[in-house]
């Protein structure tokens, strides 16, 4: 009687969650797969049953190369905020003491975020551009003559944005993980002789592991869903697959764009549950 | 058995900003003992052992152990360890890896850490359950296996924070033994950090009462328990009653205390019993609290209740003098 | 005054180092903000004015900030609000394993890792094939929740998990009836983490791009106005408009920071022999 | 229902949907006018899949093209418009003098009929059914730094010079882009195409494959998408020389950085835009909407237009909104007798000054193509992928 | 002095899946007594409690209480109350809204239920600090708002979980006498969750020993420690030592134990002081480990050490056979 109680109390509570998951979730998902089935015009899709997108896409060899950049580019961002966002991490962690003083570094990060992110990447370009502060800075300091190109319009920059939007994404979820690190076990380890650094890899690395799963699940996602940073930084020059999508979808080619954007989904999915199986999110909250 | 070594704490000041943790330590430990840090909360007993291990730095002062001036020195480097409270055992490494952690720091190969982990393992009884991962174990084995970890740097002064304290009753009291049964097999110095007076006395060879970032007193536990200085050692370690004499303050041990036909009248109020004897409390008219220890059979035989007047006695022998 | 360790030094030079270079885009356009009445999006600066900031109050040559402003403020709010109403009734309802409970468990992990312009097309889709109405408050608030609502979800397990249950026993115990409960102990007990879900929820929705780019209908939100904007000579006033932003957050942050302190204080006085039996 | 409480909603680039236009609209014909900016790309979604969102669409022909099969809009009756007969010829017959000739591409007037109402094709000639009204137009051309190149550009084909190696651009929209990058192959010689405006498969691999080895020899500093992208690609010298839009030039030059708009032998890529009804107005709302149309035509916008460097479908009205010296400037190719300024109020050019390109007739009399949806379009926009991924 | 009321399990069992946490239990309270609920680490203490409480369902069986089967019903209109462990007060609200809090969730006005907070407060000696957050109050403090809390609902049982386990051990010895004043003021039953015996013996009236998943023995404390039911019983509560007697298994109290000059010879393997007297372990022969408490007297006339032979005898009359 009360076990059936608990269900229905859970059901009711959970219900506006599912219902919003439902409709802006899952029927989107079915409503692209479907789609991803149909057929396109130039102007309009029509309901069909046919694996036309699907067997481009699959016999087009963009289709690859864009897939392996968006693997390369989440890679190449993960790693990098993962140095970073693990450093700046444990400094929050484990060199600031006290709880205010936390809170307010880390607001201080966030306040860039309150910036509409167009504005932050078009304003790279006055930063990292030819003429730009950086290469004006490096000439009048006289460690270059000539501006530097790859600064901006490169994949240099494309990554440089990547790691500025996403590494607070690392941060958070390691910097929880790091929070609750019993400060003993520290001193555990400088009583048995290891260094600084000894610390760092064989006792904070491992216990921080599940931190860093969840911060490379959201890096991981939010590189290869990405589209606009891509364009603006790359100044159009490279693609990835959200890039491919969204192309689609300008073009009205909304079945072709559905079937890159399964298969997208699939992707990812296969990362993530490749890295869920490494970490149990719900435990490590 | 190994010989003592000596730890001797000079001037040894804590601050903490404004506050003073610690207040200039004078203290020579006997070597090769059982020593119990005693106080109440926040007293500055673990500032005191968290100097002394080198994970806390020396405001003033200095630590000399085995005539060397340790205080600036890295924790590892003291030939100190320490037990902390929870164990701190490392939970993503095995008992045998978490005992060998030391010797891996330092570079030692896999089969020579390991076999030095498995002898110390043998020494607290683990051996059987080497590859199991920390949260596997029950509370007294995790205690012994951070015995262990601490035991494999070969400490010449093992220190450890209220090592019992996350045991329950039963288990406390078993663990407590074999601490000391180690320490006595090592014939190193353990420095024990404890608010538990009955664990204080069950186990020291010496005690130190601190109070107040103080020690107030210092001896081997029987003199302490016997003849304690001050009335807040008194009080602390139990047993004991202060009253104020025309010549000053005085204890009188509670199991020396009598209710008697004769003697200070007093009413009781409150009884507990205690199994081989029950304590009762008894308010004199002076207002003075009076504990009497009574041995069950004695009590029994007329037995009080709160609020039944009574009439205390002791023999003015044992009376003891408090000098401070 | 404890020494601190030669680390502390060089780590605190990194974070200071990641903090310059988050702020990096917002220096620039702190700086070009500033430009001169003919100037551009970027360098050189052609004359330093307050010109910008004085332009960004009135009637741009294309689209409507402000309006735009409006309607992101008041998607975020919406978002915000119901990011932590819903939250928290899921994270109530999780804590009581209901049957069913990891299905939902993983499709909001989906929402959270599937790529934003999947959600935008297919909501796209569907409201098309439906025939329904696409509008910011509808159709872009419910793909905003989709990133927010996730979000929201772990945090709150996070919340959850070091929740002491005795204290809503205690409460029962009392005679509270669940409502009550939640109403009087968890939901206070709980208010400064919801302070962060909210926060989370706001700041996820007022930078929203990708899930609203198909999905706000016939008004753009703020991102979107911007990025329409573009399609004309943009000016700095959108810089104007960065700066004035970020000048803003630290204004609440101070704020913030200030009224935490003020209450440490009294509490400090009120407890101030604390500890003493 | 009263003339002050109707509402339409105007979305379009930034381009032309301008807030002074809503003002004047509510002005003069009292009614509110909602302006919505977009990209180009949310355009042509807008415009496609969402059209209940808005009553008036302002997009470009070849967006047109691709939208009006889809039944969204619905066609003008040309008898309701006043100034129909003054609309320039592009529009209707192709032909701005009798004796033009017809630019390849999508050309307004094939895709500017239909012959009924309802119908979803277009038709080959002048009915009595429009579905878009002409509203600007400009030819497109190459704009150069001339401070950072200093010598004269002649050619479409010196976008692939390797001495701007690095300093190059050229658009990200695959219907535009196709179209420069054919103009710069016809310009090199390379290939010779039957029509630029409906290129074959092996005419868009061909021109794919120059471009893409361009790209990779890292000809190209950047591609750009929107207007401001453009502008502030040319204002920052990050590019020398890319293709461009006129009033991006006028931009660029309004800041004090030196910027021309490049004729060029081969002549111009041109384009044009117009508005379109929403299939779902009706009532009150669909007449408001042919007054919103006549009053467009009748002069007051096509000199604001004109006045930022765009053309405006009916000259002769904007004539009356305009100075003779602005008319001379910006219409005629004359020399300016005074100060050049922008309906802002930004100066653009001095006395004595001319205008690149020259009149009115040159520069549209010389229009060599215009931009397109061809029927491959659907392969060249795959190709178009490859070639950004490349 | 209110009255007692009868509290009564009947056939009351527990069962968390395959786990049978309580089984079959039957036992009537004593109305209105002090009773401490004592056993190993879980034997289902918490969950007889707890369900007792309303805070667990019963799998079966029921609870009666004062005549009322009330095991279906709401924890708060069972007539119990309930202080946690960690006391659970509500760090959101000042000490006095603590103690309203069962008041305003009645709605009763502000003005009558501060002032019954306040009676409360003054009952547990705590008004000065009526308008403090818990977090500003020290662990006997936070303990004392608890009780009020509890006491407010006017419950006919108050029931505890480990009260004290998260004082130091000074102020658990202050509190438990405190606890038990309260309980005799009352008049109402206390149930009270320990797992330690001391604290069991020095508070309970009535002692129930429960020992995986049920009752192993129960009665007032003085039958209990004079004469344990079972083996478990006898080595549970301490100071008991159980010997194999040909005829069966027999207890003797460890005080009853005495080093003398004749006996059974046995090695010392363990001394620990305990200030008023020293427990002395040794074993037997036969392997059986014996505890002896010696007055500290008498054992210093003659001071053994680890690995000394004694002799261990006792009187025959204090032998205590087993029953079970
Ligand atoms: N890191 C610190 N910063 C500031 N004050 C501290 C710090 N650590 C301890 N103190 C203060 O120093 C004094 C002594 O603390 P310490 O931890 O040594 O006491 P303790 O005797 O171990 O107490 P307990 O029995 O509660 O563990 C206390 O007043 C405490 O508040
Ligand atoms: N929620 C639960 N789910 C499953 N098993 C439980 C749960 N609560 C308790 N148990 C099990 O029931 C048994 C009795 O638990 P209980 O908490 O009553 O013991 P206890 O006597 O209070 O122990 P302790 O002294 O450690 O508090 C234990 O084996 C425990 O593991
Ligand atoms: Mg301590
Ligand atoms: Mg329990």
């Amino acid at each position: 009687m009360r076990l059936k109680n608990r269900h229905v109390l859970g059901w009711l509570e959970a219900a506006p969650l599912a219902l919003v998951l439902l409709a802006f979730l899952i029927a989107p998902i079915v409503m692209i797969v479907i789609v991803s089935f149909w057929g396109a015009t130039e102007f309009s899709i029509y309901p069909a049953f046919q694996f036309d997108n699907y067997e481009f896409l699959f016999g087009s060899p963009v289709t690859y190369r864009v897939f392996w950049a968006t693997l390369k580019y989440a890679f190449i961002t993960w790693a990098l905020t993962l140095v970073i966002g693990f450093t700046a991490a444990y400094f929050l962690a484990f060199h600031v003491r006290s709880l205010g003083m936390q809170v307010a570094l880390f607001l201080v990060c966030t306040i860039p975020f309150w910036t509409s992110n167009i504005i932050r990447m078009i304003s790279w370009i006055p930063f990292l551009g030819r003429n730009g502060i950086a290469n004006q800075t490096l000439i009048s300091w006289g460690v270059i003559d000539e501006p530097l190109e790859w600064l901006l319009y490169s994949d240099f920059s494309v990554l440089l944005a990547f790691v500025h939007l996403y590494t607070l994404f690392m941060v958070v979820p390691i910097f929880n993980t790091m929070m609750r690190i019993d400060k003993a076990l520290l001193e555990a380890a400088r009583d048995n002789g290891a260094s600084g650094f000894q610390t760092l890899v064989h006792v904070i690395l491992p216990l921080t592991k599940p931190g860093i799963m969840i911060g490379t699940i959201f890096v991981v996602t939010l590189v290869m869903g990405d589209f606009i940073t891509v364009r603006f930084m790359s100044g159009s020059q490279s693609a990835n697959v959200g890039r491919l999508i969204s192309n689609d979808i300008a073009l009205l080619q909304y079945p072709s764009a559905a079937a890159t954007a399964v298969v997208l989904l699939a992707t990812v999915m296969i990362v993530i549950a490749i890295l869920l199986r490494f970490v149990n999110i719900r435990k490590e909250l | 058995m190994r010989t003592g070594y000596d730890l001797e704490l000079v001037h040894l000041t804590k601050r903490y900003g404004d506050t003073v943790a610690v207040r200039d330590l004078n203290h020579v430990f006997t070597p090769g003992s059982y020593v119990c840090l005693l106080g109440p909360s926040g007293c500055g007993k673990s500032s005191t052992l968290r100097m002394i291990a080198g994970h806390e730095d020396v405001s003033e002062g200095s630590i000399v152990l085995d005539g060397q001036d340790v205080s600036t020195l890295p924790p590892a480097q003291r030939g100190t360890a320490m037990m902390f409270q929870n164990y701190a055992l490392f939970p993503h490494l095995s008992v045998r890896d978490n005992v060998a952690f030391s010797l891996r720091m330092k570079g030692e190969d896999k089969t020579k850490r390991h076999a030095r982990a498995n002898e110390l393992l043998e020494l607290v009884d683990m051996t059987h359950l080497a590859d199991r991962l920390p949260a596997q174990l029950s509370g007294g084995q995790q205690q012994r296996v951070a015995l262990a970890r601490a035991l494999v740097t070969q400490p010449k002064v093992l220190l450890l924070d209220e090592p019992l304290s996350a045991l329950d009753p039963f288990l406390r009291i078993r663990m407590r033994s074999e601490l000391k049964k180690l320490q006595r097999e090592l014939g190193i110095t353990f420095l024990h950090v404890t608010h538990g007076q009955d664990e204080a006395l069950a186990l020291a060879d010496e005690i130190v009462v601190m109070n107040d970032a103080v020690i107030e007193q210092a001896g081997p536990a029987r003199d302490v328990w016997a003849a304690p200085r001050t009335e807040f050692v008194a009080r602390f370690i139990g047993g004991h009653n202060v009253i104020a004499l025309p010549s000053g303050k005085a204890t009188v041990r509670a199991d020396a205390v009598t209710l008697s036909d004769a003697g200070t009248p007093a009413t009781v109020t409150a009884v507990e019993y205690q199994g081989a004897s029950v304590a009762v409390t008894a308010t004199t008219e002076s207002g003075e609290e009076i504990l009497a220890l009574i041995p069950e059979a004695a009590f029994f035989g007329s037995p009080k209740s709160p609020g039944d007047a009574v009439r205390l006695s002791w023999d003015e022998g044992r009376l003891h003098r408090l000098t401070a | 005054m404890e020494r601190r360790p030669r680390s502390f030094y060089v780590l605190a030079a990194f974070f200071g180092l990641f903090v310059l270079f988050l702020y990096g885009p917002i220096l620039t356009i702190g700086i070009l903000s500033f430009q001169g009445p003919q100037g551009g999006l970027t360098f050189p600066m052609n004359g330093v004015s307050l010109h910008w900031f004085r332009d960004l109050f009135e009637q741009q040559a294309v689209g409507d900030i402000w309006g735009a402003f409006r309607r992101s403020l008041a998607l975020g709010l919406m978002v915000m609000v119901t990011t932590v109403v819903v939250s928290v009734m899921a994270g109530l309802a999780f804590r009581k394993r209901f049957a069913g409970s990891a299905l939902l468990f993983y499709a909001a992990i989906t929402s959270l890792v599937i790529p934003s312009i999947l959600i935008s097309l297919g909501v796209g889709l569907i409201f098309n094939q439906l025939g329904l109405k696409i509008h910011w408050a509808t159709s872009g608030f419910g793909s905003q929740l989709t990133w927010t609502l996730p979000f929201g979800l772990l945090i709150m397990f996070a919340v959850f998990n070091r929740f002491d249950k005795s204290y809503e026993e205690a409460a029962r115990d009392q005679g509270a009836t669940s409502w009550q409960t939640i109403r009087h102990v968890v939901l206070p007990i709980i208010a400064p983490s919801l302070i962060g879900v909210a926060l989370f929820g706001f700041t996820l929705s007022y930078d929203e791009f990708a899930r609203t780019l198909l999905t706000a209908g016939s008004y753009n939100t703020l991102p979107l106005e911007i990025f329409g904007m573009t399609t004309n000579v943009t000016t700095p006033v959108i810089y104007a408009l960065g700066t004035l932003t970020t000048l803003f957050s630290f204004a609440i942050i101070a704020a913030f920071l200030l009224g935490l302190w003020i209450m440490g204080k009294r509490r400090a006085r009120l407890g101030s022999d604390a500890g003493k039996a | 229902q009263e003339t002050k409480d109707i509402v339409l909603r105007q979305f379009g680039t930034g381009v032309s949907n301008l807030n002074d236009v809503a003002n004047k609209v509510k002005e003069d014909l009292g009614f509110t006018l909602e302006m919505t900016a977009l990209d180009s790309d949310s355009v042509t979604q807008r415009a496609a899949t969402q059209p209940d969102s808005f009553d008036i669409a302002d997009i470009e022909y070849w967006i047109c093209k691709k939208v009006w099969p889809t039944g969204n809009l619905q066609a003008m009756d040309v008898s309701r418009i006043a100034n129909y007969d003054k609309i320039v010829g592009i529009f209707k017959s192709g032909k701005l003098n009798e004796d033009s000739e017809i630019a390849q591409g999508t050309a307004p007037h094939t895709v500017g009929f239909i012959p009924e109402p309802g119908a979803t094709t277009f038709a080959d000639e002048q009915t009595n059914w429009m579905t878009l009204i002409p509203t600007i137009y400009n030819a497109d051309t190459l704009g150069i730094r001339p401070d950072l190149i200093n010598r004269p550009i002649e050619s479409w084909a010196e976008l692939l010079n390797p001495e701007f190696q690095g300093k190059a651009s050229i658009l990200d929209i695959s219907s535009i882009g196709i179209m420069d990058m054919a103009m710069v192959c016809e310009a090199m010689g390379e290939i010779q195409y039957g029509d630029k405006g409906n290129m074959t498969r092996e005419e868009i691999d061909a021109t794919m494959a120059i471009f893409t080895e361009a790209k990779q020899n890292g000809q190209f500093r950047a591609f750009w998408k929107t207007f401001d992208e453009s502008v502030n690609l040319m204002a920052s010298g990050e590019v020398v020389i890319q293709s461009m839009w006129s009033p991006a030039i006028t931009a660029v030059k309004s800041r004090g950085i030196p910027c021309v708009y490049q004729p060029l032998k081969e002549g111009y890529r041109s384009w044009g835009g117009g508005i379109g009804l929403s299939q779902s107005l009706s009532g009150m709302e669909l007449d408001a909407a042919y007054d919103y149309i006549n009053w467009y035509l009748s002069g007051w916008v096509g000199g604001y237009l004109m006045r930022q460097g765009y053309y405006s479908a009916v000259p002769e009205t904007s004539k009356e909104f305009m100075s003779e010296n602005e008319w001379g400037y910006w219409f005629e190719g004359k020399e300016a007798t005074g100060e050049i300024t922008s309906p802002t109020g930004d100066v653009l050019a001095q006395a004595g000054e001319v205008r690149d390109g020259g009149s009115f007739e040159e520069r549209m009399g010389a229009v060599a193509c215009w931009n397109a949806v061809m029927d491959e379009n659907q392969y060249m926009v795959r190709k178009w992928n490859e070639f950004i991924a490349a």
